[in-house]
């Protein structure tokens, strides 16, 4: 066992942290509402300029070919610095599922343009009445139609959607199983509402209305879209972890920064000893937070029941720590915690996001449960 | 020792609950329901005011001859439960429980008859003026100064954490008008037009995007009548104090938290988990009991402190006990309203268009929960931060 | 409403106050556990003389006719003092179930022997398996046998009965119903295993082996036993949550001591912030604690539902209070915390039995949530 | 960075099961299953010392040439691992972790030449003396002093906290040698025959009615030989410093919380609620799942320290997570076996009876639960007690 950078992964690092530190101040983070679709484009340019946007990406489509630990490590960085580009759904769950297209040509085509920044791809799968995705059977249809499929259905809060090129739709097939389609974003038949999230990325709600695509956008079908979307959404779990620990720890250096400065009483009020255990509470939480990032990643490549379980695991744990950490960031920060002219709130917002996206504690406890209490060859 | 409310109370909450449905504007309503907020628009304000006033109610908590109801601590304590619970906006503490206490006690006759009408009548609206940037929970480290030149007191300084100030008529300041003896003897209450020359107001965006509640006040050669100040110059810690201390019960917040643990629970039997409702769960069941138990506890508690009860510790700590309990409930409140509705509290809702649309596919409870959850992290810094409040309640209970 | 103690209740505490201090010393805590029946006789003599016992026996049988809420003052002292006469069992549910009994002469006759502390009672109700009696119909058999019933079964953890001098017996009767009935502890049929419990009180396992009660013995069947059996067991909660704010406004006292004499790193550790935040919350939780035993007591007479209402959301409340502070109180103490030599370990033990006594915290919780989601009346 | 353990490892681990398996005497096991402590008696301890010893696992993390087994870090983990598995009894920390290394590292030829082998053989028990009534977390405020007179040492003073002293062949002491220096330069370490005159022993009586581990110890002109005197008089300070900064995972008790959650979801799968097993009800699984989530963060922030990860912050501060969390889940999952078996855990096992029956109508898992649950209140105080683990943080992580 090796808890420790590469030189790659160092360099990666070094490089982000200091666009992070360039690019992302607090001004940036509050301009980031402004922009109606959620996508700040110099940024991205950025992303793609610096690899970013190939780093998981096979080298035949023009990506560097790296594993989830250097996305990881890019993550933390992502964190720290409240990026809120579409990254995840993009790099992460775009690159991963779109990499199953059986069409080479085609899918090297669209990866290549993930890799360069041309394409953002948004997952279009949770619908109106669920609640992280747990409603089984997608009420959204898919009909044969001429060569291939015409598309039915309302999908709601999909991430991203409003600056994405491409989306993947989850859809039930003739048969009841469930497909995943590739479409563009603006292909005919498809409208939507759109909003900003709390953090400052956007989502719409998708209304399909026979959206038409062809039998190659039918990227699979049955039990290994349902794989593929499994593993797509840990390994979005695992990255928008890593995002959470590097937000933490953003949040924890702001928080002791600043009870080292504010006087109170005659004194800095990081000298009082339950301001520093509040801060020590933050610390343990945040290296738990870590640990369980590195625990998830070890079991990438488990069985599928394992890695879900090591994914809720982690997910319970870093949503949980993301809680204590953020909120007694606010609290160390007294009246100017709550305002938005300090970056706590904006951890705090972000940390909020992290924690409910691809399931939040509740739904990871229980999924969890499942694999300590009720599987069959435990 | 007994425990029965009053029976005559039960009729009185009655004709309030009426009272309220006859006369709350559906709007104002709507726009109170979606924010659940501890605040109200500066316009719902003084128009809910108006209407209370009309019936005898605005300043329900003076004395009589001012124009109070002369209700005991029981009765005004269903008289606003049924307001909070009917979802009207809230009445100005400011109004009620800090600068009219304050004049009509130590104001001069002129300040008397020029104010407490206006208040009666809900037409001056008040900004309070005491914390300060470097001041938070320690406020013998105020620095704004008034110099009293001719029949005149010059302001200079800031004030932070004013609420309302840009929609204000009047403030009340607390400013030092001597600098040379100790802190506690050199302040001095003093009452300032807002729109006299040298005030700036800036408002402060929060966490949750509103601009219009928390404000930044800049004072740069403002001059004031002498005669707007409120009693003895070098008193003003001293009326502070009193004010601070004689209002026991309201950083409980207990009102509010009740309503929205009514509105808490309707959203569990809302939001569903694997087609069921949420309310069957037992997990959540579990969480929201324990919230329940913690809130009837603080109830209790309120009322153990309204009643009179002899306390054989210092009644600081109990009134301390309310206010930290009762921040951790507006905490414990509003995040199980975020984690029932899930992914859905990410979705951000305009606080300055209370009524906007749900979205087409979205169930109407979600709307403002998470501004209001946003907001609600304050709870347990003002008024004297959390870890404030415990250090008074060890030395108050237990003399550490 | 009148939170303020009577004359009678201010004297009753004083007094209470006086012999506790003097009989419930360290030494004498110590002791109890090497009581085999677990009842410290000269102890149980005094209640009888201060007349404790016959508080709440009505006039006609010799007591005093008290309501719930002297007992309630009562017990707090009784729960600083670390008491565990078996007062709640005789007295409180004792005496109300007996006070049931259809013939008048054996019903006075038995409260009288229980006023004068000649009569002690315990209830065996639980039966293996069970968790706080959740489990319905009584396996223990009521089946007509001469002039009256033969009692067959085995009841579980039956509090006081080693000292016991009656039982009251939970029993199916022909009809399938639930019958309560009056048994004498040493009645021919009866065998037991006896055993401390964490808290120095002691309890019996009662096997019962065709036990001939007379048809008198009866005290009631059907509903009207559910009845009785709910209302002796919230007035028995309600008593013991009295005694818990008690032990922890007790647990409090001796840690401020203790912090405020013992040193280290060259002051008293009362100086500690951490400490004494510790301490605040202590407070806080047992302030709340009484508050919520005022609530129950303020619902004793309402609906039953309301009533049950109440006393689970007290239990809730009181037993978290109850574990924060003992478990507090200890931390406080450090190493001596743990030791049977300070009366702060002799309080957590006694606050853990004190929570787990007619339902723990989770059994009150799910009672509580049927009240607030289940009820058709809501 | 790479996160697979050795795949030999996998095989080591089924050497050791295998060997528990086949060697731990089933009554020795029996006891400690029922005990669930993190203590065993002297018998079992030195009985199973020596089946070890046989084994040449006795003094595994010693040097090779002492005896020890060379493994590293990880293989070690895996090692301890699976004998708490077996419930085998815990390893001597005394002898591997503080005396042993000291005399080994530091001691005479003499020391060297006497100890080592005795340990080896798991033929010598010890007793640590740090500890005095006066300074729990405070060791510079030690008082037991040692004078030397000719050749000998007289110690006077007393310690406490010291597990087994009772039955102890030897003790090592720390001392005050020069008591005109600053307590830090004047402290040293000294091994003391435990039957020498002038030494009482008390045992002190637990929360859980054990007797049997903690004991007072007092020492009264009880005469040492000079040549027992570790290393240099005056530097015991600096000794006993870097034993306890050596030691950096083992106040984890990761082994035996993971033992204990597996008994803690054996217990919910045999416990019922209204007919069904507590396994299946979502209010307890979330417990036991939120207990589990914080287990598994342990045990990698174990397998970080032990991996040598670079930390950004002071190390003392992972070190201190360890300790934080591992003492807090040695609580959470000891109340949570209590709460499992509801009011059947307020029935008393006797501690000195580990086999004791656990009643004609009571199942088995319940013996002795309750004990280990009050025993383990002293997880947060022992070894630095969670206040000062949490100073320690607050400034190796950010300077505070």
């Amino acid at each position: 066992m090796d808890f420790n950078y590469s030189d790659m992964q160092q360099m990666l690092l070094d490089s982000a942290g200091k666009l992070i530190a360039d690019t992302y101040t607090l001004e940036d983070i509050r301009h980031q509402r402004t922009i109606a679709n959620g996508l700040n484009e110099k940024n991205w340019a950025q992303f793609a300029e610096l690899g970013w946007l190939a780093l998981p990406i096979p080298e035949d489509a023009g990506g560097l070919g790296c594993g989830l630990e250097d996305v990881v490590v890019l993550s933390t960085a992502l964190g720290r610095g409240l990026a809120v580009e579409p990254y995840v759904s993009t790099v992460v769950v775009g690159g991963h599922i779109v990499g199953a297209l059986a069409d080479e040509d085609a899918r090297n085509a669209l990866l290549g343009q993930v890799a360069t920044g041309a394409a953002r791809i948004a997952l279009a799968h949770g619908e109106p009445g669920e609640r992280f995705g747990d409603g089984g059977a997608r009420s959204t249809q898919a009909v044969p139609s001429g060569n291939g499929f015409a598309l039915t259905g309302r999908k709601m809060l999909v991430l991203d959607a409003p600056s994405a090129t491409h989306i993947i739709v989850s859809a039930t097939l003739d048969d009841g199983s469930m497909g995943l389609f590739l479409a563009p974003r603006d292909a005919s038949g498809i409208s939507d509402e759109s909003y900003a999230l709390v953090d400052g990325a956007a989502a719409s709600d998708l209304f399909l209305d026979g959206v038409q695509v062809d039998a190659g956008a039918l990227i699979a079908s049955g039990s290994a879209a349902e794989t593929l979307l499994s593993e797509a959404s840990d390994r979005a779990a695992i990255a928008l972890m890593a995002q959470a620990v590097g937000a933490m720890e953003g949040c924890n250096d702001v928080s002791a920064e600043y009870i080292k400065e504010r006087k109170q009483f005659g004194q800095p009020i990081g000298k009082f000893q339950a301001l520093q255990h509040i801060m020590a509470d933050m610390f343990v939480s945040t290296h738990q937070a870590r640990s369980m990032v590195y625990y998830a990643l070890a079991h990438l490549d488990a069985s599928p029941e394992d890695r879900q379980a090591a994914v809720s695991a982690a997910k319970v744990l870093v949503g949980t720590a993301a809680q204590l950490v953020s909120r007694s960031g606010i609290q160390l920060h007294g009246g100017y915690g709550v305002t938005d002219e300090y970056i706590v709130s904006h951890y705090y917002r972000r940390l909020l996001a992290l924690e409910k996206l691809f399931g939040d504690i509740d739904h990871h406890v229980r999924r969890l449960a499942v694999h300590m209490f009720d599987r069959a060859d435990a | 020792m007994h425990f029965e409310l009053d029976p005559e109370l039960q009729a009185f909450r009655e004709e309030v609950r009426a009272f309220v449905r006859d006369n709350l504007p559906e709007d104002m309503k709507a726009r109170q329901m979606a924010a659940g907020s501890i605040f109200c628009s500066h316009d719902d304000e003084r128009a809910w005011a108006k209407i209370l006033a009309k019936k005898g109610w605005q300043v329900y908590s003076w004395p009589v001859e001012l124009g109070g109801c002369g209700w005991n601590a029981m009765k005004s304590f269903v008289f606003e439960d049924e307001l909070y619970k009917g979802f009207a906006p809230p009445l100005s503490f400011n109004t009620l429980h800090m600068i009219g206490p304050i004049i009509y006690k130590l104001g001069s006759q002129e300040q008397k008859d020029h104010f407490l009408p206006l208040m009666r009548h809900g037409d001056v609206s008040w900004a309070q003026g005491f914390s300060e940037p470097g001041s938070g929970s320690d406020l013998a480290s105020l620095r704004t100064r008034a110099d009293l030149v001719g029949d005149k007191y010059v302001i200079n300084g800031q004030k932070i954490w004013t609420s309302g100030a840009h929609e204000a008529d009047w403030g009340f300041f607390l400013v030092k008008t001597d600098t040379t003896c100790k802190p506690q003897l050199g302040m001095s209450f003093l009452l300032v037009d807002m729109k006299t020359p040298g005030i700036t107001v800036r408002t402060i965006p929060q966490i949750n995007n509103d601009e219009h509640h928390l404000c930044e006040v800049f004072l740069e050669n403002v001059e004031v009548p002498a005669g707007n100040l409120i009693g003895e110059a070098g008193k003003g810690w001293t009326y502070a104090k009193m004010l601070l201390e004689g209002e026991r019960t309201g950083s409980s917040y207990i009102f509010w938290n009740k309503r929205e643990m009514r509105r808490l629970l309707d959203m569990a039997r809302a939001e569903k988990l694997n087609g069921n409702p949420i309310a069957q769960d037992p997990a959540f069941r579990a969480r929201l009991a324990a919230i329940q138990a913690e809130l009837t506890a603080l109830e209790w508690s309120v009322l153990r402190v309204l009643a009179d009860e002899e306390f054989t510790y210092g009644t600081a700590a109990a009134s301390s006990v309310l206010k930290v309990r009762g921040s951790e409930l507006q905490h414990a409140i509003t995040e199980a309203q975020v984690d029932l509705i899930g992914e859905k509290s990410l979705r951000v809702y305009s606080v300055h268009d209370l009524l906007s649309d749900a979205g087409t596919l979205w169930p109407d409870h979600v709307v403002n929960r998470t501004n209001m959850a946003l907001l609600t992290r304050a709870a347990t810094i003002f008024g004297g931060a959390k870890q404030v409040q415990k250090n008074i309640i060890a030395k108050a209970a237990f003399g550490l």
